[in-house]
Formats: structure tokens, sequence, C-alpha cells
């Protein structure tokens, strides 16, 4: 079989996620795996709405925070199983997403960025200033997710770290499959058309309003399901998931790494998840690396880290 | 009615500092087209460096002067050695560039100054004048005037002056400025220099109302970009209107409605002004034919 | 019976008529050109006709429904395809990519099938592309399909918009100046190309300022000037209009025809 | 060695609670080992800052505890990261002491965590007792959104009620926001309102007291042991600060305790220390990392040993510690305690703190 | 007064000029003919500065221009009007034609520009509007006036009929020839090559990043293989 770049970068990503662990020393790193592999989930729908399509948000933390209170309260207001919190939370998210997006994605660039900005402030707002439901700015409990129960009665027993880290693994591993797909698919290739010339695409016969929509839509459900797995993993949320500098860093993740591709924004989720924790020898000059390093890595390597670094290794190769 | 009055001078005073933050925000913008997300830096550089130096016995005036050559000189440096160097690179990287410049000159500050909260004395005192029964302190004036001033003299420069023609020509078209001659490089500096001074004069003139510390930055960076883009990006007409209007709403807001979410007012109202005016208020249409 | 029809067709821009009152015909297998000076309002009545702008009055018709002002890609569905005088690549995409983005209504499927990679999906994308590499042996492009399209040269860039605006497989054709950047042997190549599309049965509306080209394979000619028109006809008439030869070719009207 | 681990807010929006509690941490473990550690072993500390994210909070927890060791784990400056906090310590059975308000922290009692702050609440039914005494009845709250801010607004209410007191303006603002006037406008309005209450932290307390002086409101304003500290009456300025009350602790007010007051050596020593340090003024948030580090040494050596378990019962255990917030005696239904009288009304007289009565 | 000598450029990896030897003497015409892709555009952005040599040099009026950054090089008296336009479409056609004089400010700016205007009328009739909203025509026009603004000693026009009308096409030949008549130098590409030879001294042919021919215009004119493959004669 031709190994495609597809099933190449899904080799990658198992055999990653698989192996590593056979490395760690501590507990500790299953935790770090798993919120590299959570903030990967979240930044693939960055790839789809940004780094596919080419439109920016600076809001999708707005989802995310609906995602992650949805599992929050679901469960003790409704009764609903923590599982079905987090689909009850895409449902939502993928409903705002289409409810605002239709307004604002006829907006261009910075005019959308402030746009969808205004969005994720206002989810914000919303829960940390309804105490009654959210218990506000302090954060609220989230509940257990019972799936390591049910693994444990099944005799497969994970402690809490290890559970989270292969749980959310393989959510990764789902998510950046479907992306992946959609790439080279006809949609796939219609988002990226757009992006490249939006009059050309409406000639060619893309819906483009219809489309925009439908990426803006997927992104916000990837959003809300990594925020959902945040919490559930966390046990605990704060109205901070659903901020502007959570936004942020989910935009800068996936530039940072390339967001044009799948193992990019993944590699960039990664750098950016673990930069904090390697900086922490540098005590007070944490804030200053972390700067420096985004600059550096911006200026070296414009189109993100991995395509970079690909490039480089291809380059010698030839 | 002088609740109203209250709330209008409130509203100006709190929306001179966005429009100034707003007007810094411009001159980069016209010359690369990115958003400088590290303005915010400059405003809180202007004021912790006015602190600091008016706390080594640096008279104010000499102080704040100090405080907006350094800070230029920082935005120099910063395009020296991030943007320029990233010549040719996709805007969004350049903004993570201009993101990642704000975290490093946070760090920095912390380390340099310090943690704590400071402020320096209002430049004409804190005898609050009295306007038809509400009250403004002088202070506002003066950022108020400041924000006038510098919009005057951005337009001015946009307008009437080659060197500005040259500005803009540099972000519509960096390959066809070159080729008129423009030195696009001296451009970005002069851009930078003139953003990070603006901004440093900003933190000058708010910190007595405002405070600063060194994480100041943020905040006003966010409400100066939501009012710039509320007035149309890279004019400055749109970024004193649009900070003005800003400041306006959420006083507006707190005063008649709610408190807890003027912010959420505001945003509102951006999203509403946007919905018509997918360019912002003064924002130009691109022109470009197919 | 005609298949496209514009029907006193005009557009201002702040008090300036660009396009007033202009109306013709164009039938199955014609080729229609649109000639006139600089700034006649050509690519203005291009751009009304394919929905990118709206027309402030008349109509235009598609196979008898009225589809003015419709948006342009449902223009699309109904048959309409054209180039770009201001080159609209995808950047971005691959030579063959932007090929076979022309194909997109026919491969466009649920977009649940094309994230889940289902084998419909996958089958829809491969058709296009064959159908994508042909073209672009077509049009002399099919060593260049991998390569990023925007690294083309002008020229081949202009031809990339044929491929991509015939994957359409339209019924009506709009191409605006699609000879500019090519030399005459070029042209001639893309000449060929227009004439054989046409032959198929499609309408073709052309906008071009190579005379050679436009008398060589025009069968109707439509002369505007600001945004009137001022003539019509077939090439032999047209090209001995003197009002068109003062408005618009000058001494090249000689060349024409020598 | 003994390994204490910590996790705080130096830097990011809660970087005023974060970044003393951080210096003063260093300090003391510095100072510590200089006196030759605890039971003649050298305490190590491995400090943390988690920007004041939940998130990154709990990730470093897991660091603290899983990686590093740590037998005890100090941190957690706002509620928020705090909570997020509890539960790996919980499951790792590793004592916790927190930094922060919120009377959830403790409220179920949970085994191995503690707090050293008062509650919000106590400030609360401090400032209203203090109201209630003056006469008032009816009093209006402009509050910071911020955790800080809307959890003592939260919790001023619930409790009003128990004084005989009215809310009958209830304003917020974004602790970055510029100015005040809007809501103090609002307030001032209201009617037959007598004083006021501003919980919140930051330069959001001082632009309030600065518009209130701006606006003449000529009615009692009381701040919130947010502001407690020299810092404020500087930031506010001394004219306008002139007359504000707030619930502070024997800290702030070093110089003019009674001699005999039992709390005086041990605030007179920290603040002299921290001082001198920093060369910032000591406030009490500081104050509360500094008990909390006091309370673990004392319960470390009680204990005889630095088994988490051990430390956990010999915390629970503590009894008459003189800190610089209280006097702190625990029991395994209170892991705070604190009681009211260790917050002391203070008023601002000529830019100087002054005990009321 | 311009010579070139092994000039080689790349783009990232890939070499599209292999050693190009010209030169261009003062006052003549000299125009560069090829096919799609042999590599004129890159030439000209290599004379302009915009595009980076990798190998050979530029030599003009006795000064190496290599070093010398693209911005100078109209300073040393090289205009170029680019392929593809690139004008300033968010200012306007004076704020364009202004900017092509952006060096000098003396009063022969406004009469320079009286010039152009006089020469393509259409755009003092829109000398207000943003430059993007003209045709495309008139964006031509435009590119070639602004480049004339610059004062040129050698002028460097990439496609200049492109898109016009063939009145103006013949127009733009005419002042082609007139510029001769001012001692300007011109090196012009041309996909009419019929029309360039015509009003040319020499002409060079391209290939694929190579030199093929040259000679002069009435020669290459004669040339059979240059009738069969660039005049379709
Ligand atoms: N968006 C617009 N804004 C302002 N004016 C416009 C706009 N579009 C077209 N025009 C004007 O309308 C007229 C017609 O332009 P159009 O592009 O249709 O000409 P054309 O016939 O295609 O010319 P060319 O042969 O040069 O391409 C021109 O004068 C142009 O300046
Ligand atoms: N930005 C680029 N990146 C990579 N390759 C490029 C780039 N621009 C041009 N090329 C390649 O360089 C070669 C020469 O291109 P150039 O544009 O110089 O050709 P040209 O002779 O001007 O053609 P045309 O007549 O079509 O304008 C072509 O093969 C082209 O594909
Ligand atoms: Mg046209
Ligand atoms: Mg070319």
């Amino acid at each position: 079989m031709k190994l495609t770049p597809k099933t190449a970068t899904l080799l990658v990503l198992a055999a990653l996620i698989a192996l590593t662990p056979l490395f760690f020393p501590s507990g500790y790193y299953y935790r770090v795996g798993a919120l590299i592999f959570v903030n990967g989930l979240s930044v693939l729908g960055i790839v789809i709405l940004t780094g596919y399509a080419g439109q920016v948000s600076l809001g999708h933390a707005g989802f995310a925070g609906i995602g992650a209170y949805a599992c929050a309260l679901a469960p003790v207001h409704l009764g609903l199983h923590p599982a079905l919190a987090i689909v009850l939370g895409a449902v939502i998210s993928a409903i705002m997403a289409w409810l605002v997006g239709r307004p604002i994605l006829r907006l261009k660039g910075y005019y959308l960025g402030v746009a969808s900005l205004g969005f994720g402030i206002l989810v914000s707002m919303v829960l940390s200033n309804e105490r009654w439901l959210t218990k506000g700015p302090d954060g609220i409990e989230v509940p257990d997710l019972g799936l390591r129960d049910l693994l444990k009665d099944m005799g497969l027993k994970l402690a809490n770290g290890e559970f989270w880290y292969f749980f959310s693994g393989i959510c990764l591993l789902i998510g950046a499959w479907l992306v992946l797909n959609l790439y080279n698919s006809p949609t796939g290739r219609a988002l990226r058309a757009l992006h490249g010339s939006e009059i050309a695409a409406r000639t060619v016969g893309v819906d483009v309003a219809k489309l925009k929509l439908q990426a803006f839509v997927i992104s916000a459900v990837y959003a809300s399901v990594a925020g959902s797995l945040l919490a559930l993993m966390n046990k605990f949320v704060t109205p901070d998931v659903a901020g502007f500098m959570h936004s942020i860093e989910m935009v800068t993740m996936a530039v940072l790494g390339g967001a044009g591709s799948v193992l990019g924004a993944i590699f960039g989720a990664g750098i950016l998840t673990l930069l904090p924790q390697v900086l922490t020898v540098f005590a007070e000059y944490e804030q200053l690396m972390l700067g420096a390093v985004m600059m550096l890595v911006m200026i070296f390597m414009r189109d993100g880290l991995l395509p970079s670094v690909l490039r480089k290794i291809r380059g010698r190769g030839e | 009615m002088s609740e109203l009055m209250q709330f209008l001078l409130s509203g100006a005073t709190v929306g001179a500092v966005y429009a100034l933050v707003a007007l810094g925000f411009t001159i980069i913008y016209n010359a690369s087209d990115v958003v400088n997300f590290a303005q915010g830096e400059f405003v809180m550089l202007g004021g912790m460096t006015t602190v600091f130096a008016h706390a080594a016995g640096l008279p104010l005036p000499l102080a704040a002067l100090v405080a907006v050559v350094a800070t230029s000189a920082l935005g120099v440096a910063l395009n020296k050695l991030a943007i320029e160097p990233a010549r040719g690179a996709p805007v969004v990287s350049l903004i993570i560039i201009t993101i990642g410049a704000s975290i490093f000159i946070r760090g920095a500050a912390q380390l340099v100054f310090d943690k704590q909260i400071h402020r320096f004395p209002a430049f004409t005192g804190d005898d609050p004048l009295h306007i038809l029964g509400a009250t403004i302190l002088p202070q506002s004036l003066w950022v108020i005037g400041g924000a006038l001033v510098v919009f005057v003299a951005l337009w001015l420069f946009f307008t009437r002056t080659l060197t500005g023609r040259a500005v803009l020509a540099t972000s519509n078209n960096r390959l066809a400025a070159q080729l008129v001659g423009i030195n696009t490089n001296w451009v970005m500096t002069l851009s930078f220099a003139l953003s990070a001074g603006i901004g440093a004069l900003a933190g000058v003139l708010v910190t007595p109302i405002t405070m600063t510390s060194y994480d100041v930055g943020i905040a006003l960076a966010l409400k100066g970009f939501a009012a710039a883009m509320l007035g149309g990006m890279g004019n400055p007409k749109g970024a004193l209107v649009g900070g003005i209007l800003l400041g306006l709403l959420e006083s507006l807001t707190a005063g008649y409605l709610s408190s807890t979410y003027k912010d959420a007012a505001a945003f509102i109202v951006i999203l509403g002004v946007l919905f018509f005016m997918p360019q912002g208020l003064f924002g130009r249409k691109s022109t470009d034919r197919v | 019976m005609s298949l496209l029809e514009i029907q006193g067709l005009g557009i201002t821009f702040g008090g300036l008529r660009a396009v007033h009152d202009v109306s013709f015909k164009v039938k199955p297998g014609e080729i229609v050109s649109v000639i006139g000076p600089n700034g006649a309002g050509k690519t203005t009545l291009f751009n009304m006709i394919s929905g990118v702008y709206q027309p402030g009055a008349g109509k235009v018709v598609l196979s008898g429904e009225d589809v003015t002002a419709m948006s342009p890609h449902l223009l699309a569905r109904r048959g309409m395809s054209r180039t770009f005088q201001n080159l609209q690549i995808f950047q971005g995409m691959t030579v063959l990519e932007n090929a076979v983005s022309g194909y997109h209504l026919q491969e466009r499927g649920p977009i649940l099938a094309d994230l889940l990679g289902l084998p419909s999906s996958r089958r829809r994308a491969r058709a296009a592309e064959e159908g994508a590499r042909a073209l672009l042996a077509r049009v002399g492009l099919d060593r260049a399909a991998e390569r990023e399209a925007a690294n083309l040269s002008y020229g081949a860039l202009k031809r990339l918009e044929i491929a991509r605006a015939l994957a359409l497989q339209p019924k009506v054709l709009l191409l605006d100046e699609p000879a500019a950047g090519c030399n005459a042997v070029e042209t001639e190549e893309i000449d060929h190309l227009i004439a054989e599309v046409a032959a198929s049965g499609v309408a073709i509306l052309l906008v071009e300022h190579d005379m050679k080209m436009v008398m060589r394979i025009s069968n109707h000619i439509v002369v505007l000037d600001h945004g009137e028109k001022i003539a019509e006809g077939d090439p032999a008439t047209v090209s001995r209009d003197p009002a068109v030869i003062a408005a618009y070719l000058g001494t090249e009207a000689e060349h024409a025809h020598g | 060695d003994i390994k204490i681990g910590a996790t705080v807010s130096a830097t990011g929006p809660a970087s005023f609670l974060g970044d003393p509690e951080a210096k003063t941490l260093e300090m003391l473990v510095e100072e510590l080992n200089a006196a030759g550690g605890i039971n003649g072993e050298k305490v190590e500390l491995v400090l943390y800052d988690d920007g004041g994210d939940p998130n990154k909070a709990r990730t470093f927890a897991t660091r603290l505890v899983e990686d590093d060791e740590v037998v005890a784990i100090i941190g957690g400056s706002t509620t928020g990261t705090t909570m997020s906090i509890i539960s790996v310590a919980e499951d790792a059975e590793v004592p916790f002491i927190s930094l922060a308000g919120a009377v959830e922290i403790i409220e179920p009692v949970k085994p191995f965590t503690f707090k050293t702050p008062h509650t919000d609440r106590m400030a609360c039914e401090k400032i209203f007792e203090d109201m209630q005494k003056r006469g008032f009845t009816k009093v209006g709250m402009i509050s910071g959104t911020d955790g800080f801010g809307a959890s003592m607004q939260a919790q001023c209410k619930s409790v009003v009620g128990n004084y005989g007191i009215e809310i009958v303006a209830d304003e917020t603002y974004d602790p970055k926001d510029a100015d005040m006037t809007a809501q103090l406008t609002n307030i001032k309005g209201a009617d037959g309102i007598q004083a006021v209450l501003n919980p919140g932290f930051g330069q959001g307390p001082s632009i309030v007291t600065r518009n209130y002086k701006q606006l003449a409101i000529d009615l009692p304003l009381y701040q919130s042991h947010g502001v407690a500290s020299d810092g404020f009456i500087e930031l506010a300025g001394a004219d306008a600060a002139e007359g504000v009350r707030l619930p502070g602790t024997a800290l702030l007010i070093a110089d003019i305790l009674p001699e005999d007051d039992a709390q005086k050596p041990v605030v007179t020593a920290y603040k002299a220390a921290f001082e001198a340090k920093t060369g910032t003024p000591v406030g009490t948030f500081g104050g509360y990392a500094h008990d909390a580090f006091l309370i673990l040494k004392d319960a470390i050596t009680r204990a005889g040993s630095a088994e988490p378990a051990a430390i956990r019962d010999a915390i629970e255990a503590t009894s008459g510690l003189v800190g610089t917030t209280g006097v702190y005696t625990m029991s395994p239904e209170n892991h705070l305690g604190l009681d009211l009288s260790a917050f002391r009304m203070l008023e601002i007289k000529g830019g100087k703190w002054t005990i009321v009565e | 007064m311009l010579t070139v000598e092994g000039l080689r450029s790349r783009y990232g990896r890939i070499e599209v000029l292999h050693g190009i030897d010209l030169h261009v003497d003062s006052g003549e015409i000299v125009t560069v003919v090829g096919a799609n892709g042999a590599g004129k555009t890159t030439l000209l952005r290599c004379l302009s500065g915009v595009q980076p040599v990798s190998g050979g040099s530029i030599t003009f009026r006795g000064e190496v221009l290599t070093p010398v950054p693209a911005y100078k090089r109209l300073r040393r008296g090289l205009a170029q009007s680019p392929e593809g336009r690139q004008i300033f479409t968010n200012l306007t056609v004076e704020e364009n034609l202004r900017l092509g004089a952006f060096l000098f400010s003396d009063d022969r700016v406004d009469r320079d520009m009286e010039d152009a205007f006089q020469m393509f009328p259409i755009l003092k009739e829109k000398r207000n509007l943003a430059a993007g909203g003209l045709s495309g025509g008139q964006q031509q026009m435009l590119a070639m006036a602004r480049a004339l603004m610059g004062r040129p000693s050698c002028l460097l026009l990439d496609e200049p009929s492109m898109g016009l009308a063939p009145i103006i096409v013949q127009q733009i030949f005419d002042v082609v020839k007139g510029l001769k008549a001012l001692n300007v130098t011109v090196l012009l590409v041309e996909q009419n090559a019929f029309g360039a030879l015509k009003i040319a001294d020499r002409g060079y042919v391209m290939e694929t990043g190579h030199i093929t021919m040259e000679g002069t215009a009435a020669e290459l004119i004669a040339d059979p293989r240059i009738r069969e493959a660039y005049l379709g004669i």
C-alpha cells in the first residue's frame, strides 16, 4: 500500500501517543500529554477554519467555554450523563456558531477577528456574571466522566492521568483523521479555494457563505469538545476557559506549528503547552523566554515550525 | 440632567483613553497591515518608565519625555530585530510576532520595574472642574486634548505629507513602493517609532487616572483594538470616533442599564455596526477589481 | 434560440455611467466579442452578467430564466463560467488543485461524507482530478500540474484560468482578455481552444484587445464606448465602421486585415 | 531535605496576590535554612507560577506531587486556582494550604485541604458589624467583577440581612476599568443611602476612591481587605482615602499595635524583613503565605516527620499559633482556624492607618 | 549603459535565469522576446532589485548595481513599469503619480504630471479616484505614467501594451520611440513582439532562462525562426 500523507500523519501521531509513555518517569507527564492532546484537538478546528478556509477567529474559546460548562451544568441540572453533556455542549456550540457565524462571516480579516472576539467575550462575561448558574469567576466543579470506572469494571485499571492521556489521545486521533479526510476532499478543496480567492471560488460554483458557515460550525464543535474534555479532566472549570487569552492561545498554537497542516498544528499545541512547563527553570525569566521563543520561531520559520522543519529535511534530501 | 452629563464626561474620559491607544495602532497598520498587539505594552512602558524616572528624581515633564523617547527607541528595536527579519512572512506570522513581543516586553517590565501598581500626580492637580452639575478631573482634559492633538497630527500626516502617503503606499503595495524609490524599511522603522511614541504618550497621559503596572497593556490593547475596528482600522478619524464612542457606550450602559454588562453592550454595538458597515465607520473599502 | 440575452444592462459608479443600456444575444456555439476602448465598460459588463456586480438597470436572461444579479455560485450551477482580467487564481494551491476546483459542482457532496472520507467522497475527487489533468494538457500546463500555482508566470496563469473555467463544462463562457500576456503564437493556440469549445455548442462571450484574434474567431462583435453600444455586427462590418476606427482601432484596423 | 511545593499566581491578573506570596515564601525558606531548617533538615521550596490560570495550577500541582514528590503544597492564590488544585492534593493525600479567600475551599471540610486567609464572608461580617454600630441601614455596593470582588459581593449579599441592613444600590466594574464615575453617580443617587462598600482588589478600589472624591460623595466608604496595604493610600491619594474604613489585619498596623498584642512581634518581624528584602510595602496577601508557611513549619516540627499524612494530622492539631493574619487554632471541623477577632476595623486618617475605637 | 553578465536568479531552489548576458547602450531601445515562463519578468525584477540575484553582475553607468537596494535604483535613474501593473490601488490616481515622483519635490513634478495627463487624458479625468477602480487598461496607463514620473534615464517596461486598446498600444509605442529623443534608454519586454521590434534598435530572444539569439531588430524580424515562433507570421 502506498503511504499517503494522510496515513503517514495518522501513523506518526498514533505512534507518538502509544510509545512516548514508555519514557514517562512519572504520572505528571501523562497530565502534560493529555493537555497537549486536548489543546491539539481544539487547534484542529482552527486548522479547518483558518488554515484551510483562511477565516480568522479570535473568539473560539467561547465555544470551549460552552463545551466546558455544558459538562459542569448538564449533569447537575438535567441529570445528563457527562458523556452526553459533551454531545449537548457540541450541539449548543454548533447552534451558536451557526447563529453567530451567519452575520459575522461576511466580514473579512481583522473585522471578522473583532466580531468573533466580541462573541468570545460575551460568552465569558455570561459565564462570569451569571453566578446563579455558573457560580461566577471562581469556577465550578465538574462531575467525573465515569468512563474510567467503567473500564475498571471491565478489568482495565488505569490511573487517572493515564486514563486521560489515552482517552484524549484517541479523541485527538479521531479528530485528526476527520480533518485529514477533509483536506483533499471536494469540500476541503473548496475551502482552500475560497481562501485563495473568494470571488473565483464563487464563480466555480462554491456557495461561499454556506461553506464558511460549515467550517465555522465544525471548528466550533472541535473547540467545544476540547473544552468539555478539559473540564472533565480537571473536574473543575472557570470562565477563563472562554477568555480572550485562551482564544489567542489557540490561534497562536495553530500558526506557530503551521496552521495549514494537521501535524503542524498539533505540534504547535505541543510546543505551547510544554513551553511553560520547561521554562519554569527560568523562574522569573519565564515570560521573557516564552515571548522570545514565539518571536524567534515566527522570524525564522515563517510558515510555522513543522512545515519549515520538513522543508529543511526535504531540502537536504535532494 | 447632571447625571447624563456625568455619564458623558466619564465616557469621554474613558473614550479618549481608548482613542489614544487606537490611534497608536493606525500607523503600523497603515504601513504593514499588521495590527500590532504589542501596542498596549507601549502604553504600559510610557507610564511605567515615567513612574520610575520620576521616582529616580527627574522632574515629571522630563521623565515623560524620557519615557516617550525610550519607548520609541524600543519600537524601532522591535522593528529591526523582529519585524524586518521576518519580511515577506504572512501577516498572521507577523501578528504572532507582535503577540510574542508583547509577552516579552511584559516579562521584561516585571523584571526591570516591578509588579506593583503605580501612578504619578496629575499634571494640573486633582481639583475637579464642574460642568453643568457634573465633574471632570483636569487630567481627563489632558487625555482628551492629547487624543485630539494626536488625531490632528496623524490626519495631517496621512493626508498632507508625502511621507504619510509613502506609509500608505508601503502597505498597499510594497513592491511598487520600492520601485518608486521609497525605502520601505525606513518607512517601517518610522512607523514603529511613531506608533510606540504615541503609545507611550498615551501611557503618560492616562496613568494619573488609570494607574499603571506591568500588565495593563493587554486590556488596553484589546479595547483600543475594538475601538479602532469600530471606527475602521487605519483611519485616524475612525480611531478617534471609535474610541470616544466605545467609551460613551460603556459609561451610558453602566449608568442606565447595567454596569455588569457594559462591555457586552459595547461589543453588541460593534457587531451591529459591522453588520451594516463591514469596514467600520470610516474604514476604507478595498478597491481591488477583478 | 439565444442562450444568453442581455437586455438594457446598466450601472453607475458614483455618477459615472460605466455601462448604459447595453443589449445583445448570444446563441449556443456562437462567439460574441465585446470590444471597445479602455474603460469602455467591458469588464464591468462581464461583472454584471456573472453576478459580481448588481446591475443598476436591465436584465440578464440565461436559457429563458431571468438571472439578473444572481449570485455567481448559482449562475455557475446554471452553466455560466468565466475568467478574470485581473487574475483570480487560488493562492496556496497547486496548479492541478486549481483546475480540480473548477469541478466543484460535479465533485461536491455532503460535507459529512468528506469528513469521514467515505469512498463516495474519494470517488468524486478522483473523477474530478482525471478531468482536470486532461484539461491541463489541453492548455499546455500538464507538466506544471504539481507546481504551486502562485509560482507560474503571468501567461501560464491566464491559461490556468481558462482551464479552470472550462472545468465547469459551461453552457456560457465569459473570457476577459484570455490572450493578454501571450505572444502571437500562444494566442493562436488559445484561439483554437476557444473555437473548439464553441464548436461543442458553448456560447462564448469574449473581451479581447488582440484584434487579429477577435476578427478571426468572432461570429459577432459588440462595440462599447463610454459604456454604450456604438456598433454591432460581423467582424468585417465592424472593422470598417468609422466610429469604431476612430474610437478604438486606430491604424490597427489595417493590420487586422493585412 | 524536606521538599515543599508551592504554586502561586506570581504573574497574570492575580499577581497582586501571587507576587508577594512568592517573595514571602522564598524569603522565609531562606531564613529558615539559615537558621538550620526544621528538625535539622533543610527545606527545599519548589515554586511555580501558574499565572492565575486554574488549568496551569492543576498541572503544576500534579507536577509537584507526582514529579517533585513534595510533602505539602502551599498555594492557589485565587479561589479558581485553589479549587482546581484541591482534587489533585486530595487524591494524592498531600496536605494543601490554600491562600485564597472563598469559604467553599474548606466548607465542607476536606481531609487534606486547609487555608490561611479569612473568608470573604468574615470580611463582610466585620464590615456590616461596623456599619450596624454606626446605625446604617441602607448601603450601596460597587464590586469588581474579578473572582475576589464577585465572590465577596455574593457573600456580603447573603449575610447582610443578619445585620438589618439593606443593599439599595449594587454596581460592578471590570478590574481594568479606567473610570467608575458612572456607577458611583448611580449609587450617589440611590434613595436614603448611608454608606458604600467596595469589594475588590488591584487598582479598581483606588480609582473608585478617587472618583468618590471627585464626585464629592459625602458618605462613609468601606473598602475590603483586598486593598489592605500602604500602597492603597498612596495610589488613592491620602486626600481621597481620608476616612476610608476596611477590615485589615495586624500586619498593616504593626507600629501602632499595643505592646501587649500577641501578634506584634510576628508582624513587626515579617514587615521588617519583607520590606527590607523587596523594597515594597507589606500587604495582607504576603501575610497569608507567611502564615501558611508558619503553619507548615510548626506542623512538621511537631510531627517530627515529613510524611504527608503525619503533617496533615499535625496541621489539623495546630493550636494557638500566632500568625500575621490572626491566631490559628485548627480542628477536624475547622480547617481555617481564624475567627472574626483576627480582623481589625481600620480607618485611614491623615494618610495613616488607625484602629477604629 | 546597462550591462548584464552571467546573471543568475532563483526562486527558492529552482533557478530560472541561467546566466544572462545582455547590454543596452545609452539611448537605445532594446527588446526581449520569449514565451510564457521564459524568465523575462524575472530578468527585469533582477534589474530593478526586487528579485535577489544569485550570480553574475549588473552594471549600470559604470556602477555595479547588485548591492544597491531596490529603492535606491530609481535614484540611479532606473525605473520600472512592472508586470501586473502594481499600482497603489487604495490611493488616488494623482497620489500614484506623485509617489512616482517620490524622490523629487520641485515644480517639475506638477509639469511632469500635466505631461502624463496629456499623454493619457483619461487619467486626468480620474485623478481623484482610487486607482483600484480603474479599468485594466487604465491601470496599465497609470503604471507607465508613474514610471515616467520618476524621470528615468533607463526605463524597464514589462509588457506595457498588455490590456490596452489597439489605438493606445500604438500610442504607447510612439511614446517609447519618443523617449529616444529625450535620450532615455529603454529595455522593453513585450508579447506584442512585432510591435516591439518595429520600434526597437536591437532585440534578444529568451528561452527558459537563456538568451538564445540576439541581433538588430531588422535581423530578428526577418529571421524565419522568430517569425514562426513569436510573430506567428
Ligand atoms: N468599482 C468601480 N469603482 C469605480 N469605477 C469603476 C469601478 N468599476 C469600473 N469602474 C469604471 O468604469 C469604467 C469601465 O471599466 P471597465 O473595467 O469595465 O472597462 P473595460 O472596458 O474593461 O476596460 P479595459 O479594456 O481597460 O479593461 C472605467 O472608467 C472604470 O474606471
Ligand atoms: N514567485 C515565483 N516562485 C517560483 N517560481 C516562479 C515565481 N515567479 C516565476 N516563477 C517561475 O520562473 C519562471 C520565469 O517566470 P517569469 O515570470 O520570469 O516568465 P516570463 O518570461 O515573464 O513569462 P510571461 O510571459 O508569462 O510573463 C517560470 O517558470 C515561472 O514559473
Ligand atoms: Mg477590462
Ligand atoms: Mg512576465
